[in-house]
């Protein structure tokens, strides 16, 4: 409500300052009859930035310095000997039922005298508070407004200034791109300490037993090793890329060297569906179709395999990928130059030949950094998994068995029966540290690789 | 540096004289909807130098690239018409296009040397073609085509380093050796001094003139001053079609053409 | 000289006999190459159309309901209700909805069910012996609410008959479906013996019949009446987070995009900026997820389950994508467009918003449709923002609560009747990839437009 | 103006009966929208219950187990210290197996000596032996042993170690002079061979049997209920799971479940007496009510009369 | 065609006589490391056609770029010297360059319109420099800037076509309106033929011909047939600094310096 009102405010402020700024440029361009340097719409933009920054700089502090404000305010209402009385728990208390009452939600038990005092008087110190940040508001943005419109004669250049400031919010996001950086590392880390506080690293990145305890069992927390997570993760990543690799590569291969035009024009989107279809649909499919396909087949042929198992999750998973694999692979095939190609073919070399002997190992390097690519996504991975893996962290080289992955574990522990102040749900973000580092290790290491690779045929 | 090779650029006429190794009759090549050729008919005499002119975008890479059948690998380019190696139609179904560029090798306009060490990049093709019956006899090829190419004493030292790493002119003259170590019968260079300096180009033109006694080449050059130097006949494009063809001294000097011509006064192109 | 042309034509005899005896094994080998790529290409061809084939027939018979047509008897004896209110001379505004009100809940306090039974009687077969629980499993549980709805619309209705119709149950359809296996004992079916034999008779005398499940694009998620339970939450849900991708991800992914290719100095932080973007582009879905959960939620109070978080959470998560697409479309404008531009006097800002953007705008505008097409299939972000709620109701406002299509499709296939929900778990996920599809098919499609145009 | 939307997070047990209820209630007061009911489990749910008062927390958080004294002290400190806390009913969890494979009645005991990783043999631990049922007990069938249990992250989690695993390890007589935590050991240390930790939900321990149809597994009775057609369940002690005989108390495994309620909310967020009135109805909790036949274990009517009655007296 | 415009170029001491309008001093240009110009010291005259010839890469665009300061684009670009339009630096930080290039247009070598229509194309420059008051304006000022480039006879019927879908002729005519438009000074162009062909070359030099009566021309060709029909004046640049310049007949006729000679004679380049 209070937002909105200030919003609105603003948005008339901008619309005045604009207005002012253009007709004040529009009318020096006619009376004398000069060259203005900028265009009106160029003033207008310069008199209304002036105006809109002092205005909301004024808000911006009273939402920065507003809370604290309030809480001494709330601190002076409330009687001295009732407030000598109160620890800190106590305090905080006292102030949420003051808030409650100025806010209209009621409190529990009785009303004591000073609090309904004290929560009227917040209420209308509130209101008067919230007047005077908008006249504030009001005045230096009005001020400002004076001030900028004062400015403008022909040879100010509004343009450049205007630039300028777009410049400055252009710079600003992509900033949004580091502070989600900076917002990833440090939700995961201030957690992950929170974690290790309970549980020793070391028992965390080496222990081979994940065993957390049900939140019932306070003070005995169970075991929360690393290690079984990261053997399913690796496990379920390596069959992954077992299928994805040959069947990506080669269809890359094939659609680029050999499929006639028509063939590639149907099939590469065709493949290039699998990449877009959600994991969800993915996870469902190897649940309900490829889990017990394999199982039976494993009976067939005398093999006990799970339906839900590290093949079943590995397999779907893979299949998923093959898309990412293929047009990667794609790319970097196209990129080696077709000298090269025309090189081995001038010898009297097969299609073939020149392909594993000369394109290949030529594209080699590109070619790791896009599986190292499809790795991380394969690690990174959550659905299929919660769906078909059979989450089963035990620490076993069996894939005919189910796993459980890191992604698996964060998704169990964080929305499960846990405790939520406890390491039961705090290990999520242990492990999404975990797995935030080994993605990210792999990806620079994969984009290290591929940008040598661009670099040495630029 | 050109004043001596030109010196050594056998009498004209004995190229008349020589054999024919490959004749074109009406070859014509269409890119997709684009016509690039319109029927070209040439006589190439075995153990010379023929070199083709003519502007840019006239067909001549096009046409060296029928020889070997190089346009069999671009998609939607079409060949018609027929050469023959020998009296062989290289455009057989029956002929193996794979054994066709084994005896007919090509060097292109960069170079462009395999990833691989130098010994590799000579080694590859007799490797491929199962030329070699032991390690000794790969050596031996190697090194004899790294000496045709006049490459063998500069990288004696560092057969196994990468080939890439090599100046140019040296990998230019490797992608030579290269061809050469395959033994074909016919050699055809894109370009092949377009890309490098004058001192490299001086050395390759000398190369060819060695070449050329064991060896048919055909060559592609933008520049007449090279193809004056190196060859022995000269064939001009223009738009397509061939001009007008002939001994070199008698093209350069007395062309019949109008467009030849004014090609070599420089007025087009 | 001729004896050096003797020798080395011996030479190139031998040399074709040699080159010769390899080739059939070489194009052997290359046969087999050949085979195996086209292998791979029928493999990767052959998932999709089994996925696809697969999905299609798991899901296809969820849509179609089975309705149950009742002839409803508004019975006075069963509906001992006042009569409606009407509104009094004089009577205020709120007096006259509270009086409303009282009567509304008064009905709804009744016992509705037994007028459903009765009609259901009435379809049976006379004297057909089955207790009151038995019969009243054919019907959804929601029948009550229809018929009671009817009611408050129409208080004339009392005392009259008409057809309604209802959603038969959730375990009448896995009856008449054979999705519990028909053969199975008393033990193992849902329904009792005289139950499944009346609704063998229903369908027999037409009293249930099969029509398209409209009821799935147009309810939402139920478990009271699973057989009513449809998708319009959560699509509603769906469309909100896209909205904010949309009007978030994409200013904010082009306007990086522009500032790091048009406009950043080259140094240390772009090049930071650039390696950071290029990171959270591969960043595991479930790490924003994370962050979402203690950055949006616990920082920033903002309410759970609520599509505003979800859409955030996936705008951080497009992002990159945006961004990496956008540079790879400004990269591509020739240099002559820039020239000219700033040649004609235009600032470097002009030159940006009035010549290069329009021109990129076609690659923007795909890269966009894609990512937010991804956004649109991502699940499990979504699961750690407390998005996997029961939500039975269409979301108004971002800041309503909601679930996402994908998280209904996880909801649905974890349910525990099973046997319903599977065909209904693969109908919504028919819907998700057709609403996916069709966004490709656009991006294709104006893409080549625009690029046509250009 | 506030929201007027009654928000509710917690048990995933919970969240099928409260999601019917919060249907049910949306139908059938007009005057009110539906309950958005979220889970994020008893310890999530409990944790937004306990962020504060106002328009961004929750008003119920569902559980299954008591609130904890920890949790209590978050609560206040966050200035929520009007918690009511409604019993509504109990959960009842079964032992499972394929429908098609012999019949099972177990015991804490027999689930006992199957699972844990060493068994008391004459006074000292010794590693267990057992691989199949009927060495255990001769009545039971000629099957290998093979169990999937509940993970540690579920809540059910907690009734079976507190129900079977402690109950049948007291049977089976741990021996005298064990340490605090060799005994917490003892208890709590399962064979891996045998016993599969499940920690996604319940489709995936069918799914453990329907790939090896020999294990037995741990359900919720609704979930069970729902899927008669491939699942056959066990008595425990011989008693049934049964609605009637977990009321009655003859079945041991059964929990009880709770939601609590934000007083401080209640006049604020309009609905929120009416829904906890309509959950503790009879048409909902009750016995015959919409509830139960969604598996949820109805309590004595006296009980429920008791908890509601606290719950308005705390309303004044 | 030539004789024409030649027979047209007035009397090239004519040239010498008008005003200078650019000067520059010691003008030098590094880009990153490598230095581009050594030192440029030129006078332009004003209302004449000057031409810059040189071999490929001497620094004739670089130069050109300093004067309307698009080297400012170019990343790692460093110019020294000064340059004055009409006696202030163009360099003065406190000029804006978006002024200044209004003030100084540019030709490109490869037509460059924008892709909208030929209107729009035209209508760009006074649109954002704020020049015309009104929609008739506008109409006027599109109307006689193409007019002044010859083309709107030709366009008229389709002004609202894209201006790409001309030939390539007209799409440089297209620009060269497009940059009379503004009202510029100073008209730079780089190579502004050489990608037409001979025809579109002709009218465009005509046009060059007709423009020099109001606006003052400079213009880097790579011909020096064209140097010799279109300039009054003529700088020869060399490896980066400016051997020779003067009035275009002398240069051509009577070049002072050896290397000047050289280029002419076509021995380097
Ligand atoms: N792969 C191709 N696809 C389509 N058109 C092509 C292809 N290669 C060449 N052309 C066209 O065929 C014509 C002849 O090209 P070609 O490369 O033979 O010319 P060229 O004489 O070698 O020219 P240059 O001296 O520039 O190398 C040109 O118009 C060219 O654009
Ligand atoms: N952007 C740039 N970065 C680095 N070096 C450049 C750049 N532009 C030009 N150069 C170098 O500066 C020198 C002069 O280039 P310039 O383009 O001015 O030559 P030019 O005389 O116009 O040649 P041409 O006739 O080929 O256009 C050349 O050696 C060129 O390689
Ligand atoms: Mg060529
Ligand atoms: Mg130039």
């Amino acid at each position: 409500m209070n937002s909105l009102v200030i919003a609105g405010l603003l948005l008339v402020l901008l619309g005045v300052a604009y207005q002012s700024g253009w007709s004040r440029s529009r009318a020096l361009a006619t009376t004398n009859g000069v060259k203005v340097h900028s265009r009106p719409q160029y003033h207008g933009s310069y008199v209304a930035i002036w105006a809109l920054v002092p205005a909301l700089l004024v808000v911006g502090l009273w939402a920065w310095l507003g809370d604290g404000i309030t809480h001494n305010f709330i601190v002076s209402q409330i009687p001295v000997e009732t407030l000598q009385s109160l620890d800190q728990t106590g305090l905080n208390a006292t102030i949420g039922r003051i808030n409650a009452l100025a806010s209209g939600y009621g409190v529990a038990g009785e009303v004591l005298p000073y609090e309904q005092t004290a929560g009227d008087a917040l209420r209308s110190f509130q209101f008067i508070t919230f007047l005077v940040v908008i006249g504030a508001a009001a005045v230096a943005g009005v001020a400002a407004l004076l001030y900028a419109r004062s400015r403008i004669t022909a040879r100010h250049r509004a343009r450049n200034a205007v630039e300028r400031v777009i410049n400055i919010a252009l710079l600003a996001c992509s900033a949004v791109a580091i502070l989600t950086t900076v917002g990833i590392v440090a939700s995961l880390v201030t957690e992950a300490i929170r974690f290790f506080s309970f549980i020793s690293p070391l028992d965390f990145f080496f222990g081979t037993v994940w065993n957390p305890n049900n939140a019932g069992s306070a003070g005995n927390w169970g075991s929360y090793g690393l290690l079984p997570l990261l053997v399913g993760t690796l496990m379920i990543t390596a069959i992954a890329m077992l299928v994805a690799v040959p069947v990506g590569l080669m269809a890359a291969i094939y659609l680029s060297q050999y499929a006639h035009r028509n063939l590639r024009a149907v099939a590469k989107p065709i493949i290039e569906i699998l990449a877009g279809i959600p994991t969800i649909v993915f996870g469902f499919f190897a649940l309900v179709t490829v889990g017990p396909f394999l199982r039976d087949a494993g009976n067939l042929v005398g093999l006990d395999i799970n339906a839900t198992s590290a093949l079943t999750a590995g397999v779907v998973m893979g299949i998923m990928i093959i898309p990412f694999v293929s047009s990667l692979s794609d790319d970097i095939l196209n990129q080696v130059p077709r000298t090269l190609r025309d090189g081995a073919y001038g010898l009297g070399a097969t299609k073939s030949e020149t392909i594993r002997n000369v394109l290949l190992p030529a594209a080699l390097p590109g070619i790791v950094g896009a599986f190292l690519l499809a790795v991380s996504r394969a690690v990174g991975e959550t659905m299929i998994v919660v769906l078909a893996a059979g989450n089963a962290p035990v620490l076993r080289g069996n894939p005919f068995e189910p796993v459980a992955t890191i992604t698996v574990s964060i998704v169990n522990q964080l929305t499960g029966d846990t405790d939520f102040a406890g390491p039961q749900s705090l290990v999520g973000f242990a492990l999404g540290l975990t797995l935030f580092v080994i993605t990210l290790c792999l990806n620079i290491f994969a984009l290290y690789i591929v940008r040598r690779f661009r670099e040495q045929y630029e | 540096m050109t004043q001596q090779s030109v010196n050594s650029a056998m009498n004209p006429t004995d190229a008349l004289e020589r054999p024919i190794r490959l004749t074109a009759r009406d070859v014509t090549v269409h890119y997709g909807a684009k016509q690039a050729l319109h029927g070209i008919s040439i006589d190439i005499p075995d153990r010379a130098v023929t070199s083709f002119i003519g502007p840019s975008g006239c067909g001549k890479s096009t046409f060296l690239r029928c020889i070997n059948r190089m346009n069999d690998t671009i998609e939607g380019a079409k060949v018609g018409g027929t050469i023959k190696l020998d009296g062989e139609d290289i455009y057989d179904p029956s002929l193996d296009v794979v054994e066709l560029r084994a005896r007919i090798g090509m060097v292109f306009q960069k170079p462009n040397p395999f990833p691989k060490s130098i010994y590799d990049n000579v080694a590859y093709g007799p490797k491929i073609h199962g030329l070699a019956k032991s390690k000794t006899d790969m050596d031996e090829i190697v090194v004899s085509s790294l000496r045709k190419a006049g490459l063998f004493e500069e990288v004696k030292d560092r057969l196994n380093e990468p080939g890439t790493g090599l100046s140019g002119g040296q990998q230019q003259r490797l992608c030579i050796a290269r061809a050469i170590a395959v033994g074909p019968e016919v050699i055809l260079m894109d370009e092949p001094c377009s890309a490098l300096d004058p001192i490299a180009t001086a050395i390759i033109e000398e190369l060819i003139d060695e070449l050329r006694e064991n060896y048919t080449i055909v060559i592609v050059t933008h520049s007449m001053q090279q193809a004056a130097r190196v060859s022995q006949r000269t064939a001009f494009f223009h738009l397509g079609n061939l001009i007008e063809e002939g001994v070199t001294e008698d093209i350069f000097t007395n062309p019949v053409n109008k467009q030849t011509q004014d090609y070599i006064m420089g007025r087009i192109g | 000289m001729a004896t050096d042309t003797l020798s080395t034509s011996q030479a190139s005899v031998e040399r074709t006999r040699l080159i010769r005896a390899s080739l059939r094994k070489r194009h052997l080998s290359e046969a087999i190459f050949r085979v195996l790529g086209l292998a791979a290409i029928i493999l990767a061809l052959g998932f999709v159309a089994l996925l696809f084939v697969d999905i299609v027939r798991k899901g296809a018979p969820a849509f179609t309901q089975s309705n149950l047509h009742l002839a409803v008897t508004f019975d006075p004896a069963l509906i001992k209700a006042d009569p409606a209110p009407v509104r009094a001379e004089g009577q205020s505004d709120a007096d006259f909805q509270a009086a409303n009100l009282k009567w509304q809940r008064d009905l709804a306090l009744l016992n509705w069910n037994k007028v459903i039974e009765a009609s259901l009687r009435a379809a049976a077969p006379a004297g057909y012996d089955i207790d009151t629980k038995e019969i009243l499993s054919i019907a959804e549980t929601d029948a009550r609410h229809e018929v009671r709805e009817m009611f408050v619309a129409d208080p004339t209705l009392l005392g009259k008959t008409v057809d309604v119709d209802v959603l038969a149950s959730a375990n009448a359809v896995n009856w008449i479906r054979g999705n519990i296996d028909r053969s199975l004992g008393d033990a193992q079916q849902q329904l009792s013996a005289p139950a499944r034999a009346l609704i063998d008779e229903f369908v027999a005398n037409g009293t249930i019949t099969n029509g398209f499940a409209w009821s799935i694009f147009t309810n939402v998620d139920s478990r009271a009446a699973p057989a009513s339970a449809g998708l319009l939450g959560a699509f509603v849900g769906t469309l909100w987070m896209m909205l904010i991708v949309i009007f978030l991800a994409v200013p904010i992914g082009v306007a990086s995009a522009i500032y790091l290719e048009e406009f950043a100095p080259k140094s240390r932080l772009t090049d930071f900026i650039e390696v950071n973007i290029n990171n959270l582009a591969a960043v595991p879905s479930i790490v924003f997820g994370l962050l979402g959960a203690a950055v949006f939620i616990n920082y920033m109070h903002l309410p759970i389950s609520a599509p505003i978080v979800g859409g955030l959470v996936l705008t951080l998560m497009t992002l990159p994508t945006i961004i990496i697409a956008t540079r790879g479309a400004l990269l591509g404008v020739s240099p002559a467009l820039r020239q000219a531009a700033l040649g004609m006097g235009a600032s470097k800002t002009q030159m940006v918003f009035h010549h290069v953007l329009p021109v990129t705008f076609p690659s923007i505008l795909t890269a966009t449709i894609l990512g937010v097409a991804h956004a649109l299939g991502e699940t499990a972000p979504l699961l750690l923002i407390g998005m996997k709620a029961f939500v039975a109701a269409v979301p108004a406002t971002p800041l309503d609560q909601a679930t996402a299509l994908p998280v209904q499709i996880y909801l649905w296939q974890g349910n525990e009747n099973r046997n319903f929900f599977e065909p209904r778990t693969a109908a919504a996920i028919m819907v998700l990839l057709l609403v996916m599809i069709c966004l490709n098919g656009v991006a294709i499609y104006l893409r080549s437009r625009l690029e046509k145009r250009a | 103006q506030s929201r007027d939307t009654i928000q509710v997070a917690g048990s995933s047990t919970v969240l099928p009966f409260a999601s019917i209820v919060a249907e049910e209630f949306g139908a059938a007061f007009p005057e009110f929208k539906t309950p958005v009911v979220g889970s994020g489990g008893t310890g999530g749910g409990l944790k937004q219950f306990c962020e504060g008062v106002g328009d961004n927390t929750i008003d119920i958080a569902n559980a299954s187990r008591k609130i904890k004294d920890s949790e209590l002290e978050a609560c206040t400190a966050a200035g929520v210290t009007d918690i009511r806390e409604i019993q509504f009913g109990y959960d009842g969890i079964v032992f499972a197996s394929s429908a098609s494979g012999p019949d099972f009645a177990l015991t804490p005991l027999q689930v006992y000596k199957a699972i844990a990783a060493k068994v008391p043999v004459d006074g000292a631990l010794v590693d267990n032996p057992y691989t199949k049922w009927s060495e255990i007990d001769p009545s039971l069938p000629d099957q290998a042993i093979s169990l999937a249990i509940p993970g540690t992250n579920h809540g059910t989690r907690e009734v079976f170690q507190l129900e079977v695993v402690d109950a049948g390890a007291e049977e089976a007589g741990l021996p005298e002079g064990l340490s605090d935590e060799e005994k917490d050991a003892a208890l709590t240390t399962f064979r891996q061979d045998v016993v599969i930790e499940i920690s996604g939900d319940y489709t995936e321990t069918l799914a453990r049997l329907s790939s090896n149809p020999d294990t037995v597994g741990v359900f919720g009775l609704s979930f069970y209920e729902q899927n008669t057609d491939t699942l056959k369940v066990a008595t425990i002690n011989g008693v049934v799971p049964s609605p009637e005989s977990v009321a009655a108390g003859e079945y041991p495994v059964s929990r009880p479940l709770f939601f609590y309620v934000k007083g401080q909310h209640i006049g604020v967020i309009p609905g929120i007496e009416e829904y906890v009135q309509f959950f503790l109805s009879e048409q909902m909790s009750g016995a015959g009510g919409a509830l139960e036949a969604a598996g949820l274990i109805p309590q004595p009517a006296e009980k429920t009369a008791e908890v509601l009655a606290a719950f308005e007296a705390g309303a004044q």
